[in-house]
């Protein structure tokens, strides 16, 4: 084993009530009524996980997930939601496709997970020298501008045609279309 | 006389059908080029037999014409001529130019259906010359897409049905073939894919269930498909049937001569120690048997004309896989023979019968009687290739089917005891139709439909008569013919029994 | 020695059928019967000067026979077919009897088909045949006389459905070709064996074969002289209709006259005694053979004869006494002497001949009527058929001195000498026999009252017809000479001519009767003979219905004992059904349902999968991740 | 100490390496143009020319630079070797072929599609060049997105539109997976580069091995889904079916095109196929997608649904021969070229059959619809969709043959003789559906309907000029592939 | 703060698969296509507390950045997808996924 600092050590209460809570708050996502409170639970848990990150050290990345993710995508959300005043939509059907479903994903999942907790050391710390500042902002600004330069440039056209696509869906809206339900 | 000729015996059908293409507007004129574009054929065949009898190589296969045209794919472009596809090319010039003949004036037969005829001819006689297995494949699979055409478009009622399972048999056989190439491409010290230096190919292993063995077995299956040998023969009947006359008479003139070919050139000469294996012999002679036994059974069920000849010419091909597998100079150039024999006889008996369904258009045998009355001249004809596809003696087909079963008798005299009855039931079925067509009363459909032959339906069928009695009589001619190349083919495989 | 002429005697014939068959085809029977009937003659003129040339020619017994080479018909491997034309002592006596009663029958047809509306077809048919025949006999090499035998059972087919506007005509036709092919196998085997162990094909040589002693010990294995022996015997049953195969030929008399007269009565016929007389050296190497030839020959004769007797048409009559006469033969062969069998064979062509054309002239003047209990009493209407008639039947009864009598007795000698007394009596049955129903058919046509208005009106035909008739009467009466008993004089011009055919090759004949046995046998013979035909003449003037065979017997024959039923219920009808089941299972269920089977299936199969694709897009999410893991699983326990 | 901007070690330009990246200098430079185009409401004609001129010339550059340059390396996100250069150019013809018949919706001037169009381009040129998985994952992203608008052009009709919300759902729920498979690289190895990877994978052992399975299956799948082999292709046929015929075409064939390479460039990089169950997995993939590919397309009745499940069939053939590292790459790119370019004219030629018939734009065709065609379209694109098809079954003397030979080689040569029969029965299933395809348009007697003028003549001129181009193309595409690959193979030395 | 005997990482990754499975079982599961994408929102956080944790774990950017990438592409989908509902909604009346089904077979 390398003999970097062991730089996960136990993990405390903070972060043990605030990953349950997030869990909680996923599942509200999933279970609630209508869709404005699986909205708000979104929200939630964005701002949960963002205190994980916090706690974790990685503060750059906290305060992207609260401004941006918490703050913009799940607004977002909330705002469409009110917009297209859906009816409450009904309670997931679990039916038997559910059922099977959530039967295969969680086996699948847990058997990674036990695979993880149960075999000791899988994940030996990474070879460079622990600098508890690899995940400052710094850090993750020097590493855009030099390993991931073209992607980040590629992200700009994402981002354009994203934009651009908007806006073409936008303008079919508003003009009146000889489209009704049921087109023969 | 240099090699160009003998490349353009190929190229010069497929420039033409590119011709007939822009041939679009009218049909006369299309039917007319088609005639005289017979004519430079017939001279490139002329050069060809003229380089033939000058070369002196005495090898297997001699190389005519060789350019490289996939050096990736270890394959030039190489045809060879020798005693075994000269016959062939010829019966192929011979029977496209009757065809051509019989084309003129039918108003159904548009350019196009002249242009996919061309291009089946130079696809045919393509593989006939090709001396590169990956050549020999591509014209192998390019004459199947002109004949699920012409039987597609032009056949009769349920021609979809036959063209789409003509297609799916040959193509199963063929990819057998393409699976055995892949191997021998594949192989570490093949230098080209060229028939000589496969002949060479030392490593293949020997013996029963060796790769050569499977190798033997893929092109096999695509030969037997095409034969067709009697398991495999169900598309036959439908696709002589569906097709129109011209097709169904280059079928059995030409495509079905080219797996007795193919077998000849890339089983037995190519892999002799895997063809004299008692399993593989013996089996193959099992199929001759049956194919003429159940094909002549078969012929004996049908009501429907066509439906008989077609599979009278199963019970022939029977005989000539018995030829090439009787391991005997004289079952192999009897085989040889037989090939040039049936393609003129049941080429006849379709164009005939073919001339007649123009003007009935029912192939029902309880439809006909009596045109012994209606027209004596064409039911003398039709009696004359009846009696020659059944092998009566003074017409080629006794001696293909003579030397065939004297082959044989010298190595497995049971298979020729049974095989004779084949001539007998044979005799049972063909009379039964010249019984059922020529003699009794004139049917009500003859009456009503006179059967009257232009100019130019004598035209085409006159010279395949002629070519049989000549056939008949001067048979020597075209045995020796064939007597350098099948010398040598069997040289090798008595060498393999004596081992 | 090279003679360049036999062509000629063959390209005659195929000539005249070209002409008529191809070029000419005019209407009237005048004409074509002319230009055919000079064909046979030209035939006959050329086949006279090579059997003077070959007479002249008195060289050692292996070189006496003319050789006319044409071309190699075809030469592969162990197979060589030169097309040879050969003149020997016994196919010269066979050529002039084919060209002699050819041209007499094309003549006397000339008138029989004087109304007949395409009759150039029936002459170039029967140039065809003539043609056919010539190459049988000419052949040098076995594979050449089969060319001629295929050819010969070919315009057979064709001139019997010559009248091809009733079925039943051109039904018989393929009955006697489809008969005549399974007789072509036999003799196909014979050829197979002859190139492969015996190396050639040629008959000279063939018959050297029997003493070279080198090749004797080279170890040729014994079947494959059986075989040869016995595929030659199979197809000479079914050319020249012995029991199994011989229900052809009645049936060949649905054909006209002059066919029945010139090929199922003098040539075709006899070709399969002729063919085995030519090999006989080889044929007698397996004595078992030559037995069965003997009581297939004794069995038929006996049926045949039995048929005969309560037949009422008076063409099925002599059907049935050829054939019987054909077991004859066969019994002559049999009993070790073809030169007795040959004997006959010369005489019955010339008396079978005679009869049939006078049966014809008969049936022409009764307007084509043939049925036996509508004539009578035509002996003063129709004086000169009536007397070569009877000039026909004593010939064939075998009254003294006439052929019958010298060639019949000689194979009752022949056969006493090898079967002693119990083939001797049995033979003998069969002669009284054959003496019963030939005077019953006679007395029935000629004597008594005429019985319909047909027969009150028949009239003589003209001299085209009855002027063969009295050449063939002459010749049945003193053709007989060529070959006298040793008590009558030591004349025995046949025996010579067969024994030196066979290039010197000697087979000891069985020893000599004495005197008194000859003289024995023929009192015996003629004398019984003779007192049956005064009886049978006697009853039948009186009662026309006389049965001579007691009840259940007559009602067997009458019906032929229903072989051809037999051969319908046991052979045909089961072959043909067997085939066509066969077939059917092999063609339509298996392998044509497996090809539209499995496309079918892969159809369904679509369909079937089809019905995952519901189209919302939660389903497919969720098998991607249901298939994902399921293969992650496989993979991983399958990894383990 | 202060960091200057760019650290010249890691992100340093040489003077001559604008060459290398002139050509996607050059679709910057589009993207910008059709922009400004689209939001001027440029007509079709003006797009369709601008993003055809830039996209043929990025194609050139792209085959220019491949036999001037070398390798060119831009740290670990971009690699353009002479393999990358092929699949770009390749990807840019095929694009420059099918933006020259995209017709914007007829209620309103929509222009946006030339932008998008180029941007899928350069997400699809950039992905096999991708080193370590940020960089490949953004480069999927940047494809997927304006693929998911792009199949959304029609947006006025509910076909459309279904199958873009299909496609970005579908997309969406896959591109998690595969992020969580880099992750799990990224926990196993700690880092993200293809190199670092596969050393990490080869020091994996024990429980850590099952994790380096589940991550590959997780990220192959992902991509499967991308080129839809069979488990995962059921938006495929939506996709084909709703998407406007232009996109559909160029995305059945680029993305394929570029995807597969990228697969085998990425996989073989991180030594994935050694891990004990990749190749079985991979085989297994390609063996379902052969047969029950074959099979569901057997039974489809409307051509472009039959095209999608050719597609999963010849994805399946791909799949078949993938796990044999990286000297598959010049055969599969070759075989996914002819593919592209015979389904291009497909489409071509169905979307010809529209006008001439007078269906509306996004309808698509029974296949025995074809037959009242006959009367109505000159032989000559019956003969070229005859072509098309033909080539797809690998008819001999047609391109498509020679590459499917070339690719069934490899499995001869490394002996796999039950993937080979799989293949060949493949291909008899394949001729099953081709040609019954074919059957309507030349076996039936013609039907002489009424003959309706189509308003949109002209662009039928265009599509013509496409077919034309393609036909031409992929003929002396096929033929001169085969002896251009001799060269290419020495230099893929590296 | 008071530790528990659970390691950090191990504890941080069970989080994270848990968010991403609840994630996946509400995307498949909720009829509204909008539920769908907030569940599709969850699946990728859990992918992110993933990351952030092993980035903290080998003290590597990498992670972090990738982080940064995944909420980026997120946001594009998001508004894309939100304006394709938006449409679908005013268009054809509802956002259940299941009731587009028209294109199948």
């Amino acid at each position: 084993m390398s003999e970097g600092i062991v730089v996960m050590g136990q993990v405390n209460l903070f972060q043990v009530v605030v990953g349950i809570l997030a869990l909680a708050a996923a599942i509200g996502v999933v279970h609630s009524k209508s869709a404005v409170s699986s909205a708000l639970s979104l929200m939630a848990t964005l701002f949960l996980t963002a205190f994980l990150y916090f706690a974790k050290g990685a503060y750059f990345a906290g305060v992207v997930q609260v401004l941006i993710y918490a703050g913009a995508i799940a607004v977002l959300f909330v705002f469409i939601v009110m917009l297209l005043d859906l009816k409450p939509s009904r309670v997931a059907i679990p039916g038997q496709k559910g059922v099977a479903l959530l039967a295969f994903a969680a086996t699948a999942m847990f058997v990674v997970v036990v695979a993880l907790l149960a075999v000791p050391g899988l994940f030996e710390p990474g070879l460079q020298e622990s600098n508890l500042t690899a995940l400052s902002a710094k850090a993750i600004s020097y590493n855009f501008v030099s390993t991931y330069m073209l992607p980040f440039q590629a992200t700009g056209f994402l981002i354009l045609a994203a934009i651009v696509g908007v806006i073409m869906l936008a303008k079919s809206v508003r003009s009146p279309s000889n489209e009704s339900r049921g087109e023969p | 006389m240099d090699p160009i000729n003998t490349a353009m015996l190929i190229f010069w059908p497929a420039i033409f059908a590119f011709l007939l293409f822009t041939f679009r507007k009218n049909k006369k004129a299309a039917q007319w080029a088609n005639m005289v574009f017979h004519l430079p054929w017939f001279w490139f065949l002329y050069q060809s037999c003229l380089l033939w009898r000058s070369s002196t190589a005495d090898g297997m296969f001699p190389i005519v014409f060789n350019s490289d045209f996939f050096p990736l794919l270890k394959s030039n472009f190489a045809l060879g001529l020798d005693g075994l596809n000269l016959p062939l090319i010829g019966l192929n010039v011979f029977l496209s130019f009757c065809l051509s003949l019989y084309a003129l004036g039918k108003e159904k037969l548009s350019s196009s259906y002249l242009a996919l005829f061309a291009l089946l001819n130079a696809a045919s006689v393509g593989s006939l010359m090709a001396a590169d297995a990956f050549v020999f494949y591509i014209f192998w699979e390019a004459m199947l897409i002109p004949m699920f055409f012409l039987i597609g478009i032009w056949g009769s009622k349920n021609r979809v049905y036959a063209a789409l399972k003509f297609f799916a048999f040959t193509m199963l056989g063929s990819l057998a073939m393409l699976a055995a190439i892949l191997y021998l491409w594949v192989q570490p010290d093949i230098q080209s894919m060229g028939w000589h230096s496969i002949a060479q190919l030392g490593l293949l292993g020997d013996g029963l269930w060796s790769p050569r063995f499977w190798v033997f077995c893929g092109f096999l299956i695509a030969f037997l498909v095409k034969i067709p040998a009697w398991p495999l023969h169900v598309w036959l009947p439908d696709a002589h049937t569906e097709a129109p006359t011209g097709a169904s008479v280059i079928l059995a003139g030409v495509l079905l001569k080219l797996g007795v070919y193919g077998i000849a050139r890339w089983c037995l000469a190519l892999f002799p120690s895997i063809a004299v294996l008692d399993v593989v012999s013996f089996t193959m002679k099992v199929l001759a048997l049956a194919g003429i036994i159940l094909g002549s059974y078969g012929a004996l069920r049908q009501t429907d004309i066509k439906r008989t000849i077609a599979y009278s010419s199963v019970a022939h091909l029977g005989f000539m896989l018995l030829g090439l597998f009787s391991f005997q100079l004289a079952g192999f150039q009897g085989a040889m023979f037989q090939n040039i024999a049936h393609g003129l006889s049941t080429g006849a008996l379709f164009l005939i019968f073919g001339i007649i369904y123009d003007r009935t258009h029912t192939r029902e045998l309880s439809d006909y009687g009596g045109l012994g009355i209606v027209n004596p001249r064409l039911s003398m004809l039709f009696v004359l290739s009846v009696m020659a596809s059944i092998g009566l003696p003074g017409l080629p087909g006794f001696i293909g089917e003579f030397l065939i079963l004297n082959g044989t008798f010298v190595l497995s005299p049971w298979f020729a005891f049974f095989a004779c009855f084949g001539i007998l039931l044979g005799a049972v079925y063909m009379l039964r139709i010249v019984r059922g067509m020529i003699y009794g009363e004139t049917s009500s459909v003859l009456k009503s439909h006179p059967i009257k032959l232009s100019f130019s339906e004598w035209g085409s069928i006159i010279p395949m008569i002629i070519a049989m009695i000549v056939l008949g009589f001067w048979g020597q001619g075209l045995i020796a013919v064939t007597a350098r190349a099948s010398a040598t083919i069997i040289y090798n495989l008595q060498g393999e029994i004596l081992r | 020695m090279i003679f360049e002429g036999l062509r000629w005697i063959l390209l005659a014939p195929l000539l005249g059928a070209v002409l008529n068959g191809v070029i000419l085809q005019n209407k009237s029977a005048k004409i074509s019967g002319l230009v055919a009937t000079l064909a046979s003659l030209v035939a006959f003129g050329f086949s006279v000067v090579a059997c003077s040339q070959l007479s002249g020619l008195n060289s050692a017994p292996e070189q006496n026979f003319l050789i006319d080479p044409l071309f190699t018909w075809m030469s592969s491997g162990h197979v060589y077919v030169p097309f040879n034309l050969e003149l020997t002592s016994i196919t010269s006596v066979m050529l002039l009897v084919i060209t002699g009663i050819g041209s007499l029958i094309h003549i006397y047809s000339i008138s029989y088909l004087s109304e007949e509306e395409s009759p150039w077809r029936f002459f170039s048919y029967l140039n065809l045949f003539l043609a056919a025949m010539l190459v049988l006999v000419l052949a040098s090499n076995l594979a050449v006389v089969f060319l001629g035998w295929e050819g010969v059972g070919l315009c057979s087919y064709l001139l019997i459905g010559y009248w091809y506007k009733k079925p039943e005509n051109t039904a018989a036709g393929m009955k006697a070709f489809i008969t005549n092919r399974v007789g072509d196998i036999g003799f196909l085997i014979a050829l197979f064996v002859a190139f492969s162990f015996f190396q050639t094909g040629d008959i000279s040589r063939l018959a050297e074969r029997v003493n070279d002693y080198a090749f004797l010990s080279s170890g040729v294995p014994t079947w494959a002289w059986y075989t040869f022996a016995g595929s030659l015997l199979w197809a000479a049953t079914a050319k020249s209709a012995q029991i199994p195969l011989y229900i052809w030929l009645p049936d060949a008399m649905a054909g006209p006259t002059p066919v029945s007269a010139l090929i199922h009565a003098a040539t075709m016929v006899t070709s399969g005694i002729f063919l085995i007389c030519r090999v006989w050296p080889l044929f007698a190497m397996s004595p078992v053979i030559v037995d069965a030839a003997f009581w297939i020959g004794m069995s038929t004769a006996w049926l045949a004869a039995l048929i005969a007797v309560s037949q009422t048409d008076v063409k099925k009559v002599l059907a049935y006494s050829t054939v019987s006469q054909l077991g004859f033969m066969f019994v002559a062969l049999g009993a070790g002497s073809p030169a007795a069998a040959f004997f006959h064979v010369i005489t019955h062509a010339c008396f079978k001949a005679l009869l049939f054309l006078a049966a014809g002239s008969v049936i022409h003047g009764m307007h084509h009527k043939q049925e036996m209990s509508l004539m009578g009493g035509l002996k003063d209407k129709m004086k000169i058929t009536h007397v070569c008639f009877l000039i026909g039947t004593l010939a064939i009864i075998g009254f003294p001195l006439t052929a019958g009598f010298f060639s019949k007795d000689m194979i009752l000698a022949k056969v006493f000498a090898a079967q002693g007394v119990f083939g001797y009596i049995l033979l003998l049955g069969a002669a009284l026999l054959t003496a019963a129903y030939m005077f019953r058919a006679y007395t029935l046509c000629f004597w008594g009252g005429a019985r319909s208005e047909y027969a009150q009106k028949a009239h003589e035909s003209d001299p085209l017809m009855y002027m063969p008739l009295v050449v063939l009467a002459f010749l049945s009466l003193f053709i007989g000479w060529l070959e006298l008993p040793e008590v009558f004089g030591h004349f025995t011009k046949i025996t010579d001519w067969v024994h030196s055919s066979w290039y010197g090759v000697g087979v000891g004949e069985q020893a000599h009767l004495s005197h008194l046995a000859e003289w024995l046998l023929m009192l015996i013979t003629s004398v019984l003979s003779l007192t049956v035909a005064y009886y049978s003449f006697k009853i039948y003037q009186r009662n026309p219905e006389f049965k001579i065979l007691p009840e259940p017997l007559h009602k067997w024959s009458t019906n032929k004992f229903y072989v051809d039923e037999a051969f319908e219920l046991l052979l045909i009808k089961p072959s043909m059904k067997a085939g066509r089941f066969i077939n059917r299972i092999s063609d339509e269920t298996t392998f044509n349902g497996l090809a539209n089977g499995s496309f079918r299936f892969t159809r369904l199969s679509g369909r079937l999968l089809a019905l995952f694709h519901t189209g919302s897009v939660q389903t497919y999410a969720w098998h991607f991740v249901f298939w994902s893991s399921l293969i992650v699983g496989a993979i991983f326990l399958w990894t383990l | 100490m202060p960091i200057d901007f760019f650290d010249s070690s890691i992100f340093y330009l040489g003077p001559d390496d604008w060459k290398n990246l002139s050509p996607f200098i050059l679709l910057f430079a589009g993207i910008a143009v059709l922009v400004v185009a689209a939001s001027m409401r440029a007509k079709d004609l003006v797009l369709r020319t601008l993003s055809f001129s830039f996209l043929s010339g990025a194609a050139v550059l792209f085959f220019a630079s491949l036999l001037s340059q070398g390798r060119f390396f831009l740290g670990s996100s971009m690699e353009l070797g002479p393999m990358e250069r092929i699949v770009a150019g390749g990807i840019c013809l095929i694009a420059a072929l099918s933006s020259l018949y995209v017709r914007g919706p007829d209620y309103a001037r929509h222009s946006e599609w030339g932008a998008l169009l180029l941007i899928c381009v350069l997400g699809m040129c950039l992905l096999p060049t991708a080193r370590n998985w940020v960089a490949f994952f953004v480069y999927l992203e940047v494809l997927s997105i304006p693929a998911y608008l792009l199949s959304a052009l029609y947006s006025n009709r509910e076909k459309s539109l279904e199958a873009s919300m299909k496609y970005l759902m579908m997309g969406a729920f896959v591109s998690c997976f595969f992020l969580l498979g880099i992750s799990l690289f990224f926990a196993v190895s700690g880092s993200f580069k293809f190199e670092a990877i596969s050393v990490a994978m080869t020091a994996a052992a024990g429980p850590q091995q099952f994790l380096c399975f589940t991550a590959v299956a997780l990220v192959f799948s992902s991509l499967a889904f991308k080129v839809s082999l069979f488990p995962f292709h059921f938006w495929a046929a939506d996709v084909y079916q709703g998407a406007p015929a232009p996109i559909a075409s160029f995305l059945a064939g680029a993305t394929k095109l570029s995807v597969f390479s990228s697969i085998v460039l990425a996989f073989s990089e991180c030594g994935l196929w050694d891990i004990p169950g990749v190749s079985l997995y991979v085989k297994l993939l390609g063996v379902l997608s052969v047969v029950l590919g074959a099979v569901m397309a057997l039974t489809q009745s409307r051509l472009r649904r039959m095209l999608a499940y050719s597609g999963v069939v010849n994805a399946g053939f791909v799949a078949l021969v993938l796990p044999n590292g990286l000297s598959v790459l010049p055969s599969v790119i070759g075989f996914l070229l002819v593919y592209a370019l015979s389904v291009l004219i497909c489409f071509a030629v169905h979307e010809i059959a529209l006008l001439r018939l007078g269906r509306s734009m996004d309808d698509d065709l029974e296949i025995n619809s074809f037959v009242e065609l006959k009367s109505k379209l000159s032989p000559f694109y019956l003969v070229l969709l005859g072509f098309a098809l033909l080539s797809l079954a690998g008819i001999p003397p047609l391109p498509g043959f020679f590459t499917k030979y070339v690719l069934l080689s490899v499995l001869a040569k490394n002996s796999a003789f039950l993937l080979l029969a799989v293949a060949l029965i493949g291909t008899f299933l394949g001729l099953g559906f081709y040609l019954r395809s074919l059957v309507p348009m030349a076996l039936y007697p013609a039907i002489d309907s009424k003959k309706t003028n189509s308003e949109t003549s002209s662009s039928g001129a265009s599509l013509t000029a496409i077919a034309a181009t393609v036909f031409s193309l992929l003929v002396l595409f096929g033929f001169t592939y085969l002896q251009g690959l001799i060269s290419s193979a020495e230099l893929m030395a590296r | 703060m008071i530790s528990l005997p659970v390691g950090e990482l191990e504890f941080h990754v069970f989080v994270s698969i848990a968010l991403f499975a609840i994630g996946a079982y509400g995307f498949l599961c909720k009829r509204s296509g909008l539920i769908a994408l907030m569940c599709l929102e969850l699946m990728l956080n859990g992918v992110n507390l993933f990351l952030m944790t092993f980035s903290k774990h080998h003290s590597s950017p990498d992670g972090a950045s990738l982080f940064l990438f995944i909420v980026l592409v997120a946001a594009a989908e998001a508004a894309i997808a939100l304006s394709i509902f938006v449409i679908l909604s005013r268009r054809f009346g509802s956002v259940v996924l299941d009731d587009y089904r028209r294109l199948k077979g």
